[in-house]
């Protein structure tokens, strides 16, 4: 199994649901996070200077998949979030080595 | 007649009661816009009255209630508030400066709804003193100033026309101008505070008794009638619209409180000359009528964001017609009546004045608008919206 | 005697003082439930008071204070306010009823410290229509409008009995036909916004001052006393239980304005009779009794919520004994006086028409409970508890 | 004179007002510092209020408006309230001793910035009880109670040195003693909670025409004008520090509604003897001075934590001097003038008070902070500072 | 080293706690998270429609533990968190390559 | 690919802020939580008795680095989050298969 951590902007969460949805992908948990970019953030023209704002809020949402439907759930993310603006984030891949489901206390492996 | 201390204490305390409601904007506004922009949302409500406060004892005043001049302004001899002094008639006069003051900063801060979470700060000012100045103290002449409305009889009791009509309608105008937030109706932009909202609502509530039983000048029958019949609005406007809200989805907590305020408005300019069951009549329809108003223009994509057109101008509008028709001679000691009672004339006087405040409202906001947008531009910078007002334009953060 | 502008003056405002303990007591409330219940739980209060304000311009008022039938209950001849005109004595006849629509509102609101986080919305509009006509309305007959209590001379100032004994003894009531939250004594139900509660108890503090000083009926001496006592009372009660919770544990905040406002509570039915060393005891016990019933109710796993009973029942009781206790003949011009100046009558009136109050409240909610949970069920499904009711009720989320 | 109904009014009425401005100090407070201390900032308003309350009646009023001994204090006469009753000169004497009780709880409310963030409960309820007997009552007695000042003729129309310099100079002096916050310039200490800060100021301004214009113990021309000053005062103050911190930066919200209290508390002493116009420049003044004060103290290190000596402190001195100033024999009937009236001796009256006041509050409040932090500690531990006293001290949390 | 995420419902949190402590486990990471789970969160009959209520507020607790301890806290979770009924939640377990302790600076790898 | 999970004290944000920009990472993503360390949090001394309060809140940062990367990251973190008193809290090293940047689309992979 993977984990799926995808930090994205706020705004396209609902569109990254509703991608992920119709993948049949429903489990997952989300993050209120702060996030600053290689760009270190906006820069804000102000009186002739500039203040830089980093930490601007994003939302980060982890999905735990079978290996099979990694790649399809990034691409699915991609297409929900994308923007073409700086910003947009990024998606990172763990690798994870069982998942337990407290209801049943059942074990999930994969690979 | 002399002052009397009674009248005095209630005016000073309705002044202070109609003050209260600015913040109570602002807090009501702000629970409503996202986390980004709430300091933002409240600090214009703050602004708004800051400079209204100066306008108006500058120039404001002289202009509302100076010296009528051919019933479109009033003169200036009241500039600086001189000569208006310590002495009047039941109140003192600089006490009916200061209570028409806490109006005027009120109608200024209704108004920031159709430009929330995207106006630059340097333009709200620029804008607030003039539309101030060409919009509100002009129709304060108009309704309480002895102009061309009040010669021919037009009632507003506490501002229908002069408060709700115009910030209801500016905004819409404004909101036209200034363009869409940046994703709307295609990203989530619910209420971030909903308890903001509520108390913001609570304040309104509260204040508006000042609002309505303070425009009758006195503490007396009048008074305590307007007080209760502003109650009974405000409530069946909160029911009208749960319920009109819960039949569609369900019974939304903003929505009670917004109809609460939309039968506020409503009653607004009819409070010193209805009787309890016109209240009643007059808060259910602002409920409903609102309502309808905002999901109308949410189908039509308007952004004006936070409604104050549903709710003030369109209650507004609907408050100055109703007057016209559920005036009650019982109430007003004979001297008015409406339709119901069989006058046609107050009807159509009232109607007539409410038209032409809603078209002077709104041209005259699109067109100070439209210059200052050529000027030096209303809107922030996408980045800036973006990020959020809180942090764009004050550098601060919740 | 003919209308005072000053003495209307002070019961408009104090009209707009009480109107805000509503909102004040949903903020209280709302700042102690659970984060997922705190929109239902504000919007509950302003829902109690909308529904209140019709009905009491509807039959409230006339049920309360219309002629006496039988000692128990008032005439018919105020239905709709007819006859409620904008004269009176001292303040015009419309402003009494509007003074009192506010307390009948805000009893309701305190009430729903019972139902907390899991009553139907809908069954709540039906329990509160009739709870306000068959336990509020005629409690207020009783004690003011002229019932078998007035009759008597039980004194209540400004409505111990009324409007607290009635709330907190009808919360326990209510909770016990409800049930108990989901989960509760085993999982974590700490308040999520104790700021939210410190605000709604400076609201209630401030309104407070309207409800007692304004129950004088006029802006006098015993008015201004009232407001004294009133504060002194407020101030021992916070200091008192805020000492008693630090002896158990730490000095809670939330601990310091329950205690306030058991203070509020139980000098609201003496205010206006007994002097500032009196209310300082009144107020000490106060704390120090309410605090112990809630401990009480806690080991006991009562699931009265937010603790109505304890503060506004158990306050409400012991004011109104204390009523009868110290009540002054200094203070009341002689006209009454209490257990410690001799007259042993007074104490047991007072003591005795508690008792009443504390039974009929209590049995009558039960039974209007018992049959509306028959009918539609006051409690929300599992689910919907689950979710909260911010989302499950309104559809709506802080 | 007998009593009068409509004065009474709104004596009631101001009683309230400054009554919320406690609540109201408190979220202010509670906005500014980091979330782990929000509850124990407000609490602290709440507990200051409570203390003083209890003081009040039993001997603070006494102290102050007791007969003047040697100009210093007042007898013993009023202890325990004896004797002040429900007759008196336009108001009951027990309301007149009310409304000078909320001023005294406000004025340590305002206090407790120097302190904010690491206090003992303990010692502060020691401190309070001394502060306001040895530095409050004494000053009171100065300006209002027949004292020195009074007799010398310096003018302090609603408390600029009573209220402001002595909490203002009282806070700069125990933070001082107590020290400066762990981190304190090296960790980020920003506000975490600014619309609640905005909360407290919308209370705050609503509150202040109660204290000023409840000041004149009159519903009157001198109260409606107070009202007007004090408004065009807090809006100058308020665009002024706006202007001032948008050329060092950004427009601050929190710098705007600080601006206003600046704008507030400097025209505190003034506001039943100016006019207009000089309330502008008083105004305006103020938002540039305590702004400058605020990075002053920065520059310099001191973690007086909440403004209280730029704001409260310096806005007081400097609304003491602008009285001597620009008091106007327009507004007072030709009792007083000022400076620009020509009459030096006022304005030297009102500085030489004023610098008195100054010193005897720092050195008085400096004492009491070194004895008691030898006596039984004034501080937290290190630990606790570091949890944040919401925990630490109540063992509650946000 | 393994990590061991736990997602729980709130109301478990404190139980969940106490579990560990009684097997000694003390170090723990929380997290405020919104969930979503396979079955697509709630579903809410509403005059005669259904809300689907997504996004269920939960918690998330982080424990580093030696690859040795895994199981045990695995039980004593699942021990503590389970209620059986929907929305119980899940366990992911993680690979940890080595842990810092920044006071000290000491580095701690296992296996 | 290296996840650097880093759990600070919230006063010392700002200097791991800067301390990364120095070393030049700018890309991190932070996180609010509660943490309870292995002293079972701080026992506050009250009336005699103890009151233990766990839960003490901290920030998380995370950083995705390239394996060549991860040393200095660590090292930086180090040196501007510690006070040497307790609490000053963990780093753990996760692995990172991939990561893609949303905007582009890229994937990039290290080792
Ligand atoms: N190296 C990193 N480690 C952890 N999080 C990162 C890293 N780089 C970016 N992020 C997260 O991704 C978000 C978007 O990053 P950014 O560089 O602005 O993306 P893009 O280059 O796609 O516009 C950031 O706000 C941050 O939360
Ligand atoms: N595939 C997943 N990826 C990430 N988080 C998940 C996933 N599935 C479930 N979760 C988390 O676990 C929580 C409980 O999931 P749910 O399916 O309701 O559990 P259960 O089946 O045990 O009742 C969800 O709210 C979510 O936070
Ligand atoms: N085993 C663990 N698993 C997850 N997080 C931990 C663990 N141990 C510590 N932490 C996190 O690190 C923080 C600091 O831990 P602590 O033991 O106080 O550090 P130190 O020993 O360096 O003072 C804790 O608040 C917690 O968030």
């Amino acid at each position: 199994m993977k984990l799926i951590k995808a930090i994205i902007k706020p705004e396209r969460l609902d569109s990254v649901k509703k991608g992920l949805e119709e993948i049949g992908i429903y489990g997952m948990t989300i993050y209120e996070v702060q996030g600053r970019g290689e760009q270190k953030g906006i820069a804000l023209q102000y009186r002739g200077g500039t203040i830089q704002v980093d930490s601007i809020p994003k939302m980060e949402v982890n999905i735990i998949v079978k290996n099979s439907e990694k790649q399809k759930v990034i691409d699915a993310i991609i297409a929900a979030a994308v923007t073409g603006k700086i910003g947009d984030g990024r998606i990172f891949i763990l690798p994870v080595e069982e998942s337990v489901r407290i209801r049943t206390g059942e074990v999930i492996r994969d690979e | 007649m002399v002052l009397d201390t009674g009248t005095t204490a209630w005016i000073l305390t309705s002044t202070c009661l109609v003050m209260l409601m600015t913040p109570g904007v602002g807090l009501f506004y702000g629970g409503l816009v996202r986390r980004k922009n709430v300091i933002n949302m409240i600090a214009l409500a703050f602004l708004a009255y800051a400079i209204v406060s100066m306008q108006w004892v500058i120039c404001g005043y002289s202009l509302a209630f100076g010296t009528d001049i051919s019933g479109f302004i009033g003169g200036t001899e009241y500039l600086g508030l001189t000569g208006v002094g310590m002495d009047g008639e039941g109140i003192p006069d600089i006490l009916f400066a200061a209570f028409q003051l806490v109006f005027a900063g009120l109608t200024l801060a209704i108004l920031t709804s159709g430009v929330a979470e995207r106006m630059k700060l340097a333009s709200f000012v620029v804008f607030g003193l003039i539309w101030t100045t060409l919009v509100y103290d002009v129709l304060a002449h108009w309704a309480w100033g002895g102009g061309w409305a009040a010669q021919l009889g037009a009632l507003d009791f506490a501002g229908g026309t002069v408060v709700h009509i115009s910030s209801g309608f500016g905004a819409l105008a404004i909101a036209l101008v200034i363009g869409k937030r940046a994703g709307f109706k295609e990203i989530n932009m619910a209420p971030h505070n909903i308890p903001m909202t509520l108390l913001g609502a609570g304040l309104l509530w509260f204040g508006w008794f000042g609002f309505n039983a303070g425009s009758a000048l006195a503490a007396d029958g009048i008074a305590s009638s307007a007080l209760m019949v502003t109650n009974t609005a405000a409530a069946a406007g909160a029911l009208s619209w749960l319920l009109a809200s819960s039949i569609h989805g369900k019974p939304s907590a903003v929505g009670m409180v917004s109809g609460a305020i939309a039968g506020l408005v409503a009653i607004t300019p009819a409070a010193g000359f209805v009787d309890v069951w016109a209240s009643l009549i007059i808060g259910i329809v602002a409920g409903l009528l609102c309502y309808r108003c905002l999901l109308w223009r949410l189908t039509k994509g308007l952004d004006e964001s936070l409604d104050a057109w549903a709710i003030h101008g369109m209650g507004g509008l609907w408050g100055a017609i109703a007057t016209g028709i559920f005036c009650s001679p019982l109430i007003t000691g004979g001297n008015y009546s409406g339709l119901i009672y069989g006058n046609v004339n107050q009807f159509l006087i009232n109607a007539g004045d409410a038209i032409v405040v809603v078209i002077y409202a709104f041209v005259v906001t699109y067109a100070i608008a439209k210059v200052i947008n050529m000027v030096m531009g209303l809107r922030v910078c996408e980045d800036e919206e973006y990020l959020g007002l809180d942090i764009a334009a004050h550098g601060e953060r919740v």
